[in-house]
């Protein structure tokens, strides 16, 4: 699964270069503490299953994402990032996530623009008790980034 | 656009009323045509300024240095370095009381070749927004029009873009001029330092530099005022009006048209939000 | 020193570059995005040779890149493992034109760094097995002042092969030193040997070139006022519209601190050495919160103190040799030339 | 080089004393260093830093680096690092305290925190050879009496007769025996050091150097006889990034060992 870390670190995404054919993505998934935690938690609770290709972080709330977790994740190891946060009007701290969804417009868009697929940085709201919904927004991105296959492999470095 | 005499004029009463300590405006080079931001402190220096349309850098950059700290400075502001330093005020930066701003009603600036400038030609607000005497007569705000190299790119592929980008971040040599040439990066602490970030780390490479560069463009979202500081300050001339176009492109189609530093108090795109602002991209 | 001279015209010229990229790895001037910085290249189409002046990036990339793996490292359950880095890109045996003689000198000042003491050795390697062809300059621009510095630009040493353009097309090709003279033998198609006049031509040109300097400086003078000047007041003044962006000793051919930094995913690592400047405000800020260097004019008298005393004094070169590459990057245009001198005039009280 | 940490002891609430082997035996033969000189102690991932090494060569199998949190580096070094984890060792490097000029001489040391580390390793190096040298003294302060480092050294030395053991804190504390006051003040007025033969070698926080090198003037020492070894901020300790440049002086090749009167000539910028 992780072949070639460090060629990773100094590089940039080069598509269309095939994937190892036991390549697995690995997401990095950003939740709020008080929502999308709680439902991969209830997720995991219920025995509902789902990809194990995401690495979650906790975070107190969708606005304490700073775009450059997102930039970060992808610089190094993620091959996609998943931030999910509190529905719209549910959030612990009554609006963080109206401030966090304006981020992630102009995050995804920025991406986007420099030549990184809609795709690889996704965003969803989950509440604590859509344990099933988690499961399929997981399932759903690690399809996505599955077919657009590993964010890596570009050797030409520095000189 | 010709303001020289009118500048020494006021710089000159100010000292002479002991209104300010320091005066920041342009001086001739000496050795080319170009000009050199100047901080004037005493009063038998003031011949020195001038002001053309070769006065391009943003001279509120400096506001953010300890010379001009706590103390009462005087300075010359076109159209777009107003709103930087309408959102410095308003990030409380600076302290209005200790200012006082020349404003200029801007025609427009001229880049190395002496053609007027392309963020000129797409400005939206010629005159100074903030001021406390205003020169020239004012020709009002413009519409909003998206730049000519965002829409070209735009209409590309996305691998394109990616070959695009990818070269401009692999010429990309990590000085940092672009952050430090910027009013509005006025932290102590910047966060793609390598010695004061804990997640940066400092190696010249192109990640570092998509990283970098990515996550200052963020950061200015919503904010930046095109001035091109950063543009003018980098040695391998990078394109780097790009990110922060998308970006204000993108707040402003999105955000209620919102423009950075136009009105006094707004504190910019990030800070607000609007129930009905698009909720489609997320699951 | 017995020179090998050869001459052609500017065809021949052109040949004698298009047979030197095809028989050699070649770094050439290439223009992007209206900057030229050196890059390996293919044809003679996608490169410059003869590059206008202001080159912006200078050639001490290629000998200190701005970002070089220092190691690698794997740590596992048995222990910590060090390996050197893969092959270095640029030891093997190359040729670089388009050179300036400015950037060549920088080269020069820089082996006495690089050479005390501890040798690095990956340093030594590059210059090594690099050829430098340098055409002189016919015109001197704004902010040139390298013929006022402690080096002699007409015979300068430093390049392998210096390339003179002499008017009417004419050519002259001057082995400088030993490798150039053996690289000039071994690829001297096109080319023959200069006649009588050669010399009288190449010492015109040079004078027509030195006569278009507008900067000019005494430099002993510059040099020994400048000892004494350590507490001048006049660096607070000089240095009070800097904006600290670094961008000065980034292109600068003859700054040479480095940062080291790790990049590290789980157990596997890189050390990096990458470029840094002194003007940064965490240059030498210590861990404890002590700074020497805490205010601008202090970094800037470090600067151009290092640039024209402290260098001298250790190892017996200037540091800047007058290319004015700072000043043309400069954001806010301040010249290294009008600091020192300012700095030298100006009285202490 | 690598090395394996053998011991950890806190010293104080923010400094440790890493215990360091080397992980090939035949290194352990080769490395050879001599008081003052440092090392630069990588953990890889995170970075290089800069320590002296804190024991004396006369102690064979291990070399002790005294490490202080301050930064982001020492931070992850405390944080991440246990006994048995690898670390890598470049060194050692710069110069070393001129024990030729010591010889025969009484030594004072007067150390300040953490101060104490590049002092330790002389000391251990003059306990060790102890005929060599005339009165031994040493004076050590901290800010509180946590922070005195090498706590079971200092009893150790305390008890030891041939030397002269002074200890300070800067405020008085209920369950404190020994002095109080800062450094220079006991200096004056508790150990009224003999001018005559003496070799002052200090080392601490830059404000307590500056006013101990003030007393010791007072006192009636000359430059040369009082030693220091100067703390710059380092990366490469081979004399090229050019981080440590005070004046032409490089601090990581000429130092960091430095007499007062060698100061005195440098550009100030420490």
């Amino acid at each position: 699964m992780e072949t070639e870390v460090i060629e990773k670190i100094v590089s940039i995404e080069k598509p269309h270069l095939e994937a190892p054919p036991d390549w697995q993505p690995v997401i990095m998934g950003i939740l709020c503490n008080w929502c999308s935690y709680a439902g991969s938690d209830l997720t995991g609770t219920s025995r509902i299953q789902y990809p194990p290709n995401i690495r979650i972080i906790r975070i107190p709330c969708s606005s304490r994402v700073d775009p450059w977790f997102i930039i970060k994740s992808l610089q190094t190891t993620a091959d996609g990032v998943l931030v999910s946060g509190c529905h719209p009007g549910d959030c612990h701290y009554i609006s963080g996530n109206y401030y966090a969804r304006r981020r992630f417009l102009v995050t995804k868009k920025l991406l986007n623009f420099v030549g990184y697929h809609e795709d690889r940085v996704q965003f969803s709201w989950v509440s604590a008790a859509e344990g099933q919904k988690f499961a399929n927004v997981v399932a759903k991105v690690t399809e996505d980034i599955k077919k657009l296959g590993p964010l890596r492999l570009y050797k030409k470095e520095n000189s | 656009m010709d303001y020289t005499k009118q500048i020494k004029e006021i710089a000159g009463k100010l000292f002479s009323e002991e209104k300010i300590d320091v005066f920041i405006g342009y001086r001739n080079s000496g050795f080319d045509e170009n000009q050199v931001p100047v901080l004037i402190h005493h009063y038998q220096d003031v011949d020195q300024l001038v002001f053309t349309e070769k006065s391009v850098f943003n001279l509120t950059n400096y506001l953010k240095y300890e010379h001009t700290r706590n103390k009462r400075v005087g300075l010359v502001v076109k159209g777009c370095d107003s709103r930087a330093l309408n959102l410095m005020l308003t990030e409380n930066q600076v302290k209005r009381e200790n200012l006082y701003i020349v404003g200029i009603a801007c025609e427009g600036v001229v880049d190395e070749a002496g053609q007027k400038a392309q963020n000129c030609l797409e400005c939206v607000m010629p005159d100074s927004v903030v001021f406390d005497e205003m020169l020239g007569t004012p020709s009002g705000k413009r519409e909003y029009q998206v730049n000519a190299d965002i829409r070209e790119l735009d209409g590309k592929e996305l691998t394109e873009r990616l070959t695009y980008f990818e070269e401009v971040f692999e010429n990309c040599i990590r000085c940092n001029a672009c952050r430090h040439s910027c009013p509005l990066c006025y932290c102590d602490k910047c966060c793609i330092d390598q010695e004061t970030s804990t997640l940066y780390h400092g190696a010249n490479t192109t990640s570092s530099a998509f990283h970098a560069l990515m996550t200052w463009s963020l950061h200015l979202a919503g904010r930046c005022v095109d001035c091109r500081n950063c543009e003018k300050a980098c040695p391998s001339h990078l394109p780097l009006h790009l990110l922060h176009k998308q970006n204000e492109k993108v707040v402003y189609e999105n955000f209620q048209e919102h423009q950075a530093g136009m009105i006094e108090g707004d504190r910019g795109a990030f800070y607000k939000y609007s129930m009905s602002d698009p909720d489609d991209f997320i699951m | 020193m017995n020179l090998t001279t050869y001459s052609t015209d500017s065809a021949g010229l052109q040949a004698f570059y298009e047979a030197i990229i095809n028989a050699h790895e070649t770094y050439a001037p290439v223009e992007k995005f209206g900057k030229y910085d050196f890059k390996k290249v293919d044809s003679l189409a996608g490169c410059d040779p003869d590059s206008p002046i202001p080159q912006t990036m200078s050639v001490k990339s290629l000998f200190f890149p701005k970002s070089a793996k220092v190691m690698k490292y794997t740590a596992t359950s048995e222990g910590t493992e060090l390996s050197d880095t893969t092959e270095d890109p640029l030891a093997g045996k190359r040729v670089v034109l388009g050179v300036k003689h400015c950037d060549a000198r920088g080269l020069q000042v820089l082996d006495a760094v690089y050479k005390w003491d501890y040798i690095d050795t990956d340093y030594e390697k590059r210059r090594e097995n690099t050829i430098l062809i340098s055409p002189r300059c016919d015109q001197a621009v704004t902010h040139c002042f390298c013929t006022s510095l402690d080096y002699d630009v007409e015979n300068l040493d430093a390049m392998d092969v210096a390339v003179i353009h002499v008017g009417d097309g004419k050519v002259y090709l001057q082995a400088r030193t030993e490798k150039g003279k053996n690289f000039l033998k071994e690829n001297n198609k096109g080319l023959s040997a200069a006649n009588g006049a050669a010399k009288e031509e190449m010492k015109k040109q040079y004078d027509k070139f030195a006569g278009s300097f507008r900067l000019s400086m005494d430099y002993k003078e510059i040099n020994e006022k400048m000892q004494d000047k350590f507490d001048s007041p006049a660096f607070e003044e000089v240095s009070s519209n800097c904006v600290s962006c670094n961008t000065c000793a980034f292109v600068c051919p003859t700054c040479h601190c480095f940062k080291i930094s790790d990049e590290k995913i789980r157990d596997k690592g890189v050390r990096y050495k990458s470029y840094d400047s002194c003007n940064n405000v965490y240059f030498t800020l210590m861990a404890g919160g002590h700074n020497p260097r805490p205010v601008k004019y202090r970094r800037w008298r470090q600067r151009s103190m290092h640039k024209f005393v402290y260098y001298k004094e250790r190892f017996g070169v200037n540091l800047c040799i007058g290319c004015g590459k700072c000043t043309i990057s400069c954001p806010v245009n301040i010249s290294i030339f009008e600091v020192v001198n300012k700095v030298v005039n100006t009285m202490q009280e | 080089m690598i090395c394996t940490i053998d011991k950890i002891i806190q010293e104080t609430p923010d400094i440790r004393t890493y215990r360091l082997k080397f992980r090939e035996e035949s290194l352990t033969e080769q490395f050879n260093w001599m008081p003052g000189q440092f090392v630069e102690f990588s953990l890889l991932g995170s970075g290089e830093c800069t320590f002296c090494i804190a024991s004396s060569a006369t102690r064979k199998g291990a070399f002790d680096c005294s490490i202080k949190r301050a930064g982001i580096v020492t931070a992850d070094i405390h944080r991440d690092l246990d006994e048995g984890d690898e670390v890598g060792i470049r060194g050692p490097y710069g110069n070393w305290f001129p024990l030729k000029d010591l010889k025969g001489k009484n030594l004072l040391f007067v150390g300040g925190g953490i101060g104490l580390a590049p002092l330790r390793s002389l000391i251990q190096y003059a306990i060790d050879n102890r005929s060599d040298y005339a009165d031994f003294t040493i004076l050590y302060g901290a800010r509180t009496s946590a922070d005195l480092c090498y706590k079971e050294e200092l009893e150790e030395w305390k008890n030891n007769e041939s030397l002269q053991m002074i200890l300070t804190i800067d405020k008085p504390e209920d369950t404190w025996k020994e002095h109080v006051g800062v450094v220079p003040k006991i200096l004056e007025e508790v150990v009224k050091p003999k001018v005559e033969n003496t070799k002052v070698i200090t080392c601490g926080p830059p404000i307590m150097i500056k006013y101990t090198l003030m007393s010791l003037d007072k006192l009636g020492f000359a430059p040369k006889d009082v030693i220091t070894t100067l703390e710059m901020k380092m990366q490469c300790g081979l004399g090229k990034c050019g981080r440590c440049n005070i004046g032409s002086t490089y601090v990581c090749k000429d130092g960091p060992v430095f007499t007062y009167e060698e100061l005195n000539t440098l550009p100030d910028e420490f």
